[in-house]
This record gives C-alpha cells, structure tokens and sequence, in this order.
C-alpha cells in the first residue's frame, strides 16, 4: 500500500476531494499547514512592522491506497489540484507496510 | 407628521419633529428663551452615546463575525471608515441639508460647517449641538449598514465613494423629507425613529448593491460559515443595547415617552428573538444561535418606527410578525431568487423595515394598546405609511441604482479574483485579523 | 424594611421601597400629582440599559469564555433565550404578581400585561414604564445565573421549561415578598439591591441543579480548561459595568445614594479582586486573571446587599472579606464535596450572597462608616439579616427541587452521552461557534 | 486656569476647576448651601462608568489584541490589576492628596479614607462621592495606560510596585498641580479634560520605561504580530465610546460644555482616523484598520484638553494634524532610535498628547471657531501652553527614572529569558487564553 | 524502526496515551485533523445556508518506535482507541530509515 | 529521495529555516504539533482545577530532498534547532517512492 502525501491550495480541496471520491478513494486525512517555498506571500504591515512572509497557507491530505491505485490517485490530485501558479504543491509517495481499521482491527487492504 | 402630533400628549413625540422643530426655526423660538433641561440633556448625551457604539463596535463585530476570517479586517475597516467619514460630511454640509429650511427634499447650506450653532444654542430642551450629534451618529450608521449586503467583495475605494455620494443623494434628502421639515414630513406618516430614513433606506441599498455587484465567489458551491459566532452575538447584543439609545432617544425627553419607546424596544425585540428559534426549531430541526440574533436584529428593526405608538403588548406581536417574515426571506427568498445579499442587509433591515413601517399604522390603534394620533383611522392610516414606505423604497432604489452604476462603469466595484480568494484582509489591507 | 427606611436619610433608600411604594399604590399618591425629574428618569433608563447589558452580551461572554469550544454557543443561546423569555413574561403576568398589592407571597393579577399603565403613569420621581423596565431586566438577568451551575450538559428545551418554573415559583415570590409589600418587606431585613431575591436565590438553584443533573463526563479525568479567558474577561468587565446600574440604579433617583452605591461598587469589587489575587498568588503560586475576574464577581455579588448601607472603605473590607471565603468554595470546598457547579454559579453568587447579605448587617453600622438605619442594633440586625437569608435559601432550594424533579421524570433534564461528547453547538443547536 | 475660567462663559469650564473648587472649598460653600442638579449627576455617573470601562474591557482588548497570544493574558491581568489597586488608593489617600487644601504639589490628608464625605456632601452640583468616582476612574486608568509600553517583559510583582509608587509621586502631583489647586492651576494653561496629568504622564512614562527595561527578546529579527486585531478594534471602539465621559464629563454638567467637548470628540477623532487611514494608504500601499483605530487613539488623545475650547470644524484639523505626527513617530522615530514602546504608548499618548496640548493654545481662538477666553492672545498662550506641557514631561521622567532604577536595582524588572520566551501567561499567571 | 501514524477520535486520546505509556512508547506528536471518510458530520445550519460536512475532528499521533514495539504498538493504539462505532480512524505504518534526538545528536535506537 | 520530518522549538524556526536555506532546500511543509515526550509543561491553574499538561507546542517540518542531501539536511537541523535543553525534539528520515509537482505534472528531483 502507497502512503499518498499531497500538499494543495486550500481553496483547490472541494475539486481534489471530488476528484478522488470519482475514482473510489473513500479516505483520507486533512492538516492545516504552512508551505514555504517558491511562492511569495503578501506584506503585512502593522504600524512601524513590516513583515513579508514566506509561510502559505495549505492544506495537507494524507490518503493510504492500495499499490495500483498510486497512480490514479496521483493523477487525480495533479488534475484536480492544479492552476499553474506557482504554489500549486506538491505529492510524495512513500511505503506503507501495514494499515489497521481501530474500529474492527481489519489489517491492511481490508482496512482501506 | 409634525401637524398631527402637536395634537397629540407629547408621550410619544417622535424626535424628528420635536427636535427639527426646535433646531430648524430657533430663530422663532428665541423669543421663549428656552432653556437647557439637564435631565433631557443627559440622556440624549448618553443616547447618542449609545447610538455611536452601535457603529463600532457594535455593527462591526455583528457583521465582521458572519463573514471568513479572511474578510475579517475589511468589515471591520469599511465600517470604522465610514462612520468616520459621514460624521465629518455631517458638520462640513449634511447637517445642514437636511435640518435647515429649504425645500421638499433638501434643506439649504446656513449651517454648513455648522456654522452659528454655539455650545448655547438650544434646540428643544437640549442644546442644538448634543442634537447635532445624536443626529449625527444616526448618518454615520445608516450607510455601514449596507455593507453587509456586499461584504467579501467590494473594493474599498468604490465602498468609500458610493457611500459619500450615497449619504449625500439618499441619507439626506430621506432625513429632510422625514424629519427636517421636507416632503414626508406633513403628510402624517408615523416614524418614530427612522424606520423609513434608517433601514429601508439601506436594505433597499443592500439589496441593487448585491445585484449589481454579482454573487461571491464559490457562493452556493463553497461552504462559507460564519468565522466567529461568538462575535456575532456581541455584535447583537451590543446593537440591541444601543438601540435603546437610537428609540428612545429619539423622544428627545428623558420622560413617558422614552419610556414608552424603551420597553417596546425590550418587548418587541425578545418577541422577535424567541419566534425566529422557535420556527427554525420547527421548521429546521434545531434553534440556533443566529436564529435568535437574527430574530433579535428583525425585531429591532420592526420596532424602530413603532417604538413611541404601539403599547407593549402590541410590540411583542409586532417583533414577532417582522420575525417570521424576515426567516422567510432569510431561507426561502433568498435562495428561490438567487440574490447573494451575504449578510442578509435587505432580508432583515428592508424586509423588518417594510413590516414595521406599514404595521405601525395598524398598532399605533388605541383599541391594540397603542398611543393613538389625532383623528386615526386606521385604513387611512395604513395609507399612509404605504405611501412613505414606497417612496423610502422608491428613493433608495433609484439612488443606488444610478451611483452603483455609475462607480462600476469609472473605477470598478469588485476587487479581481485573486483578490477575493485570497481574501480582503491581506489583499485591500495588508493585515490578517487572528494569529493565535 | 420599608417602615425603617422611611426614617431613614433617603439617601440610601433602597429602589425596592421608594418605586415599589410609588408603583404599588399609585392610586393614593394620585392626590399629590406625582411629577417626573427628568434627571432622575435620565439615570434608571440608563441604568436598565447597564443591567440588560449584563444579561447579553456580558453574562453570555462570562460564563461562554469559560466553557470548552464545543458548547460555547449553547451556553450563549441559553442566557439570550431565557432572557427573552423572562421579558414576555415579565410583561404578561411578572410585574403584576411581583409588584401589585396582594398576599404575602404574590400580588395580584391587577397589571397583567401591564393594563392601566399608561406613558403618563408615574412612580415615584419616575415613569411607571421606567420602573418596570429596570426590575424587568433584575427578571430577566436572575434565572440566565443559574445556567453556569450545570453547562455543557443540560437539554434546551428542559432548561427553557424550568427557567419559566422557576421564575413564577421562586423569583416573582421573593421579588414580592422582599420588594414588592410582601412577607419579608416588614421585618427590617436590609438589601439594597437584590443579595436574597437575585444571587442567593440563583446560587442555590444552581447548587440544587448541578447536583440533580450529575457531573460532566470526564469531569475530574479530563482538562476542561476555558475555551477563552479573554472572552471571560471582557464578560466580567461588562458585569461590573452593569453592576453599576444594578447598584447605583437601585438608588431609584440620581443623588446621593446612588453615589454611595456606586463608590461601594468600585471599593468593594477593587478589594475583592485584590484579595483573590493575592490569596491565590500565596496559596497557589501564580496571581491568575480568572482569579481576579471571579474576585470581581465576587465583590460584586456581596455589595449588592450593602450597596446603600456600607461606607466606601467598609465596602473594601467586604469585598475581601467575601472573595476570600469564595476562593475557598471554588478550591476546596467543591473539590472536597465533589460536585460539579461548572461555572461556580453557586460558589461565587450563593456563597458571596450569603456573606454579603450577613455582612450588611454589621457594615451598616455608623461607627464603621455605615450610613445607619433608625434604632440600629447590630445584634437584632444580624439576625433579621440572618432570618432573610434563610428564608431565601429554603425557598429557592425546594423550589428548584422540585422543578428539577418533575422535569427529569417527564422530559428529561440530561442530554444523551453521545451529544454532550459531541458537544451541545453542534448536537442541540446545529453550529459551531468558530471556523478560522 | 481657575482665574481665567471664571471669566468665561461656563459653557467650556474644565471639570478640574469647576469641581475641584466645589470640592476642596465645600466649607466656604456651605453658606450658600449647594444643591444637587439629578440632570447634572445622572449624567456624571454615567460618564463615571464610561471612563471606567475605558479601563475595562477597553484597554484590556486594545492592548491585548497587540501582544501576541502568549501573553495576551498578562496584559489583560496588568490592566485589571492596577485599575484595582489604584481604586484603593484613591480611597485611601489618592483623593485627599489631589483634591484638599495642600501647598503647591500636594494636598493634604484631611480627606484620607474619604473622612467626612457623606452622601450629602456637594461638590458643584452634584454630590461629592460622584466627584471622587469619576476623578476615581481617571486615577486608575493612568497607570494602567502606561503597561503597553513594556508589555510581553515586565515581572508583575515589579509592576503593581511601580504602578503604585509612581501614581503616588507623579499622578497625584500631577493632579494637585493642575486641578487640585497647586501650581499649574493659577498659571492660566488649558487642559479640559486631562491631556498633561494623563496622556503626557503616562506617555513619558512609558518611553522611560521600555528604554530601561530593554527591547523584547527578537525584536526586530522575529515576527510579532497582533494576535487579534479583532480585539484591538473592539478596545479602540470602546475607548472612544468611553471617551465620551472622559472629555464631555469633564464639563462637569449636563450642558453647552458638554456638548462642545462631545461633538469635539466625533470631530477630532474622525479627523484623526482618517488621516492615518490615507496617509497610511499613501506611504504603505494599504489602508489598514490598525491604521484607523490608532488614528483613533491619536485623536482622541490630542482632543482632550481641547475638547471644550476648540471648535468643531477646528478639532477635524487638530485630529489630523495629530494623527499624521503620531503616525510618523510610530513608522519611522520609533525605528531609527530603536526604542522598542511595544504598543506605541509614548508615540500615541505622549506624542498625541503633546501635540493636543500645545495646539489647544491656537484652536481656543473665536477666529479660528474655539470659544475664546478672557484676554486671549495666542502668542502668550502658546508660551503657557508650552510651558505646562514642558512642566508635565519632566516631572514625569523624572519621576519614572528614579522608580523603573530603583526597582531594577532591588527586585528586577525583567522576567528571565525562558520566561519571556514561554510566555508571561504561563510562565507568571499559570494559565493560557484561549483552548480551543 | 517504525513510524506508526494513527488517526483517532479525539476524546479517546488520553486513553490512547496511557495504553501506550503502559507499554514503554516515551514519546509521540500529535496533530489536530480532519478526517474524511465513511462517518458523516452533523449538518450545521446558517440562516438559508445548510452545510453537511463530512470532515470529521480527528487527532492523528506519530510515534516512532524500534521494530521490535511496532506490533505492541498497533495493538494497544486499536484496543484503547476503539469504541466500535464508526469513524474510530486507521493505523498505518511506514519504515523509517534513521532517526536524530536534536538536543543529543544521538542516531536511531538511541535517539527514542 | 527522502523525506525528512523534524520536530522542533516553535522559536527555532526562523533559525531552522535559515539554516536549511543556507544548504539549498528550497521547500518545505510545517505543520504546528504538540508533542509528548520527556519534556514536561507547566501547570495551568483555573479556580479549583489544576492541569499538569505533558503536550508542548511544536513544530513539525516536512522536507523532501533528494538522497545526497539528507545528511546535509539532518545536519542544518539538528545544530539550528538544537538549544540543549530537553525537549529539543526529533528527526525522522523515511523513503519517498516519487514527488510531484502539481503545477508542472514534474516528477521526483526534477519536482524539488
Ligand atoms: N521540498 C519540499 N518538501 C516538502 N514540501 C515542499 C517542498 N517544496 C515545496 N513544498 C510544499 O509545496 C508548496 C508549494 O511549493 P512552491 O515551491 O511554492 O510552488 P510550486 O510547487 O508550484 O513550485 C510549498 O508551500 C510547500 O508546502
Ligand atoms: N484511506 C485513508 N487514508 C488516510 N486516512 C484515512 C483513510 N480512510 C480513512 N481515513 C481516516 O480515518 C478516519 C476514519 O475513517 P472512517 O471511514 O470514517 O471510519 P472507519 O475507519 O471506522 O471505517 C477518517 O476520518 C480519516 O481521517
Ligand atoms: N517516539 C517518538 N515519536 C514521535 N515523536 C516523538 C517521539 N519522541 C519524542 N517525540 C517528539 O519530540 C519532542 C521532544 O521529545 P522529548 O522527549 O520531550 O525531548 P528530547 O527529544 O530532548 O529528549 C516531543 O515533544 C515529541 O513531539
């Protein structure tokens, strides 16, 4: 199973959610978090402080799939999350060995 | 109006006339040597107080805790700015427009910059200058309440000079023909404490604004909850308190007739509050916070031209009736017709504003606990209050109409589209409200 | 206590006596062509709009700052609903119970809906409208106390019910029988503003209630830190705001007394809050801000009583005297008797009640700077002090004893298990309070 | 100013003269025994209430909302704490020393523990102990003003120290020079409302004090913006609304000099807010709302010893005028001299306040629309002007000097760096704001 | 060694901490989250607006442990956070390659 | 290529950052955490109830980077964030299958 690890715009997170739901991913995890990278934010000024800061506002989805869905998922998130701007994002795909539901200790593909 | 209430036992006088009277023709008057009533006088300072805080923080936080967090600050600006920017239009020209002498809708310029007008000229009971204020704060408030009808959208310096040019071309002409001796004013329309000046005035605004200036972004697809409750009810709260101010001030005494105006206040609001939870219990399975506040803000507005002819009893059904009408709009209207009226400015104030004005003709009647006026009759009445309710709405429509129109086609009303994504705060201001 | 005062300087005259007197027999004083001051009516409106602004937003944000995120709009629905509710009633049948001539115990039907009081009816120096807005607001304020004993638990339309109960069985009593020519109004019983019918009364129906409904789940295992100290904060300071309209108002006339209740509302919340600062920075190591806002509250809570009767710096004392004895309920004592009085409603209103109502009757004494009562002897005073605030504490106890009992075994009074996790905003009123 | 005021036509007289000579001379008075105006009290005792909720919530959210969250707390206990401590003293010994007979710096302790004021006694037209309360809250929010200025370092206990030391050494001094009868007062300078005892007081105080104390730990390098600038908008809005007491309860009476000092009050400050707002909008790009709401505070501050003798249309200028010299201290003084005044008390209240103080000199000019005084000549009145300001700067750097060393030098003034680091709410108060 | 990520109802984190401290886990980070997937929110209604969300609070906790705790781990995560009704969250594990204790600069095993 | 999670001081960030931007990284992901662990937080007091918390603010960093610069990475961060006292937090190193970029659809290093 493939840990899939998507950095998005916020605003892009109903399309993305949609995007996935349409090719069967029936989970995933959502964090608030800060992106630092080639993306600018804007100036904010409060009285003699200015501050330009680098730290955006993104969402983080976290979605365990199985090995061949990887791909769709990938390809779904990279469509639905999409603008050509810079700060679009980022996905990572790593391992997952083993995956437990808490609700009935069903181990992996039957506990997606 | 003024004919008729010179008739009528001075309980109830509505501050238009009563004050008009003595701050329009104290020339007149000078002769009487009127004299300062302290009593009088502290409460229409502490009124105007009331009706300041009503502005900010009161509006302010009503409205600024309905939108997102990333519209925060531009709510909270918009309002501060405006009511900043009215009260000085109001002493260089506005006063003067619409409480001198002049013509059917516009007073004349004798007291721009208010000119001749000392800490010892009297109007009424009071001195001319607590009256300017209490005035005052009645100016700056009506064009803030607009806001709420485009809010997350609108680009600061289109708000800035619509509600200049609005204030001028609408928030005058209505307080001269209402209260400064104008158009409205002999035709016996009752409207205690702006009903018509006030709220359908800017509902009526709200809504050509929102038409005009299109839907938010992602409304109706998005979810777009209110950032903070909890806000919203202080907002609430705040405005109901100051409301005793802007009601029962406008007695303009410190005597029967204020107190007449406050319980209505009291009794029509909490009759509107516990009606509007109780049909979104029925009607939507749960009572809500914002049901209740919004009940509490129909309620208010309902009473505002009510407050010094109805009786107590009489103003609770008022509230009520406002309530359940204002619901309707809020969750029915609004969604069948499509308008993103985003804070429900027309849904509440012009909609409670259109109620209140036209059943005030009907609870004014002595046989329902209210006041009664010389010579009433009801189907008359009611007429009447028509008449004036569709000139108010008339007026404002026209007015909007035209200036909105107008700033789109010059400098543009919406802020692009990154903007409004990213959200006003850091885009028109460059400020973010909360970092906990 | 009406025989006592009336030789007593006026100074101090409790606004129990001087309007009840004024509104109860109104018929008699006719003859003497009762005319309003203006300065006086300028002060009870104002102060009827400090103490409906305890009720929201003050009361809401105090009690709302303190519980956690997931029921603060609940608790904020609660406090405005049952203040809505308790102004109908108020105004339905309320009053009259409360403050027309009758039993011992009630008064009669005579004002319902406030038939026969008319803008011109006058009680005292003023309207009678005005006096029944400012006990409206002591109606509507009383029951919403109570909500904090058992937030974060309580089903809303359980609540509601009571609130209704209670205010018919326990307030209107006590409110007539201390204010209103009852019972008690003979005995010589001292309270300037409403230690037995307001804080006693609330405090012990809010013990009665935690102890019916049960703890909290997780209550003792889990953190249930406030979910906004700050919004705590500005509650409490609204409430010590309107405390000077509950005081201070109280005196029924802007002169003397009411100067000598608002400086005892300053001296005596500054010395509570001090106390408690103090006392926790000792006992527990750190000088808190909920520490020295529960010691406002406090102080507030026991000069209520002696607002009129103590001197500036007997009202110091008190107020230490109170905050400390409150500090120790809110620490030990509840911890040791394990119930959970969630918001301290009965720790802090009927602990500092208690002690305040007590205390009255020792500070009143001229040679601590007390303005005196005629034939004043402290041991006989203590003991009609004490007598009253028995009487106030049974009363209250079988009252809500009995309404909780009959609510939990028709509706019910809890909500189910797995609302009060998911919390009552979402659960009971379908919102959430904050989207950042 | 006690001489000069005498002549002039009392619609303007300042609350120091006009009541402190009632009060320090109520012997003499007595002959022509003073009675109560209820107008004029009721009116004073809600400006009492105004001015103290200018302390709390006001200056608690305004302050509060600029620190960051882990520290929001110890300012909202600062602020709470000194209000409270200075209202003991005020009964203790503040009054008597202000206010009594003395020699040119202090009074005298005859009136200590408010000794011989009962309800009865008349200062002016309005009882005594209404005096001693609004002079009260004016007492208590001075020091508590000056906090903002080492917010986010100082140690508490070091704090409630100075505080207390500096309002008996340099408030109350301060207060005897200008209203209480000492030196400032026969000199003929103009303060309506308190600009030098006040704003420049604390202000100065301030300054001295973040200089000694140090900057903040990564100041400069690290981000510190406002937590909520939600809050500061409801502090800003509410001392505003509070500021109607200070300045229009100043005039001592429900009259003209009321009136004047609150129109000033609208005026000024709107002037003031959007002054900032546009000049902030040309030099920064963006028009912000703490822009707006420290233009507020600008003209708030600037107007308050203009408030009763300038014009309308002249306090619009000074507002401005006020507001664009505070901006500049705020963006560019504060940065090149590196002085770290946290929340700007000195760049705001001292700078405001010494710009109002001297301008004050130029708008009581009749030509210029302010009310005149008695053998007016700007030039002399500038240099007197200049001289009380002067007078007021030093003493209290003086003062504050001696006092932020001599605490430094015992117990410290600084928390320690892992203190600071955490968090004062943790790490001095035990607790954290908001859970949510 | 392990990464075991769970997501899980947030009332039953202070089970979940003591089941592990009970075991010997010493150290562990927690994120407040979203979660989405079968369980559904309540509809929450604002005037005419009414939102179903089906993005649930969750809390999700990363604990690395050395191989050998990675299944006691798992066991006491599902035992003590599970209430066997819907939306009781996912385990999942993933290796991980190296670990560092700032404070120390101690590597892997020792660094826990 | 890696991805390497940090848990650090919140107040060392800007130290943290600038120190990986020294080395090159050129993004990353954070996430505000509260983490359990030897560290213990102070006790809050509210009237009569007194809790002893053991979750402490902090940060948590993400950062994909390509296998050569892992150790480099883990270095900047382990000296920036360090400050010797406990609590100073961890660092986790896992392997990443594949990044992309969602703006460009680039994959793995051509994706950083
Ligand atoms: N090396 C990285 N490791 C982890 N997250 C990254 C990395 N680089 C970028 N990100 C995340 O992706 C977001 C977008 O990256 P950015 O460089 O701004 O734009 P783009 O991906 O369009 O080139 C960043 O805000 C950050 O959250
Ligand atoms: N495929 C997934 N990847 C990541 N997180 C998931 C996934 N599926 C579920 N989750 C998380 O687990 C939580 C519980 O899942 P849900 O389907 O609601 O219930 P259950 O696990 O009891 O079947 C979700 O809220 C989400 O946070
Ligand atoms: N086994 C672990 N798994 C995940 N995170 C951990 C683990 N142990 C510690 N942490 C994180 O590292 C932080 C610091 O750990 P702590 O034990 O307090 O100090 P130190 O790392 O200095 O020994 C914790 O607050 C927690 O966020």
């Amino acid at each position: 199973m493939k840990l899939i690890t998507a950095i998005i715009k916020p605003y892009k997170f109903d399309e993305v959610r949609d995007a996935l739901t349409a090719i069967g991913v029936e989970g995933m995890t959502v964090t608030e978090v800060k992106g630092f990278g080639r993306q600018k934010g804007q100036t904010e000024i409060y009285r003699g402080a200015e501050y330009s800061t680098n730290l955006m506002p993104k969402l983080r989805l976290e979605l365990v799939v199985a090995d061949d869905m990887a791909e769709r998922g990938i390809e779904a998130i990279q469509h639905a999350g999409r603008t050509g701007t810079i700060g679009d994002g980022k996905i990572f795909v790593t391992d997952v060995s083993e995956v437990v539901r808490i609700r009935t200790g069903d181990r992996n593909e039957l506990a997606l | 109006m003024q004919k008729l209430l010179r008739h009528f036992a001075g309980a109830a006088a509505g501050l238009g006339t009563a004050l008009a009277a003595g701050a329009a023709f104290a020339q007149d008057a000078a002769e009487a040597t009127p004299v300062i009533d302290t009593g009088d006088t502290s409460w229409m300072l502490i009124s105007t107080v009331l009706v300041a805080m009503m502005i900010v923080p009161a509006l302010g936080l009503f409205y600024g805790g309905l939108v997102r967090t990333k519209n925060m600050l531009s709510v909270l600006v918009q309002v501060f700015a405006i009511g900043c920017l009215m009260m000085i239009l109001w002493v260089l020209y506005g006063y003067s427009l619409a409480f001198t002498e002049g013509n059917a809708v516009y007073g004349g310029l004798s007291k721009a910059f208010l000119a001749g007008i000392t800490p010892d000229s009297v109007s009424g009971t009071i001195p001319e200058l607590v009256f300017v204020c209490f005035q005052m704060t009645f100016a700056a408030l009506t064009p803030a309440l607009i806001v709420g009808a485009f809010a997350e959208r609108i680009k600061f310096s289109a708000l800035l000079i619509f509600s200049a040019l609005w204030f001028t071309f609408s928030y005058i002409p209505m307080a001269h023909m209402v209260w400064g001796g104008g158009w409205l004013q002999g035709d016996g329309a009752l409207d205690f404490a702006g009903g018509t000046v006030v709220h359908i005035n800017a509902g009526v605004a709200g809504l050509v604004g929102c038409l005009m200036l299109g839907k938010r972004i992602g409304y109706g697809r998005e979810a777009m909850p209110p950032h903070s409750l909890t806000l919203t009810m202080v907002g609430a709260a705040l405005l109901w308190m100051g409301w005793f101010g802007f009601n029962a001030g406008s007695a303009a005494a410190a005597g029967g007739g204020a107190a007449l105006a406050m319980i209505n206040t009291f009794t029509a609001t909490a009759g509107a509050a516990l009606a509007w939870l109780f049909v979104e219990w029925a009607v939507k399975g749960k009572p809500s916070l914002l049901g209740i506040v919004s009940g509490v803000i129909a309620g208010l507005v309902a009473v505002t031209p009510a407050a010094g002819f109805a009786g107590p009893v009489g103003s609770i059904v008022l509230g009520a009736v406002a309530s359940v009408i204002c619901f309707f709009f809020c969750t029915t209207i609004k969604n069948r017709f499509g308008y993103d009226d985003s804070l429900d400015v027309f849904n509440i104030h012009g909609v409670g504003g259109i109620v209140g004005s036209i059943l005030t003709g009907v609870l004014v009647a002595p046989s329902l606990g209210g006041t009664g006026i010389d010579g009433f009759d009801m189907g008359s009445q009611l007429w009447t209050q028509t008449v004036a309710t569709v000139v108010g709405i008339g007026w404002s429509a026209i007015v909007s109409l035209i200036l909105f129109f107008l700033i789109d086609k010059t400098i543009g009303l919406r802020v692009s589209t990154d903007e409004e994504r990213e959200g006003l705060d850091l885009s028109s201001h460059g400020e973010r409200a909360y970092h906990y």
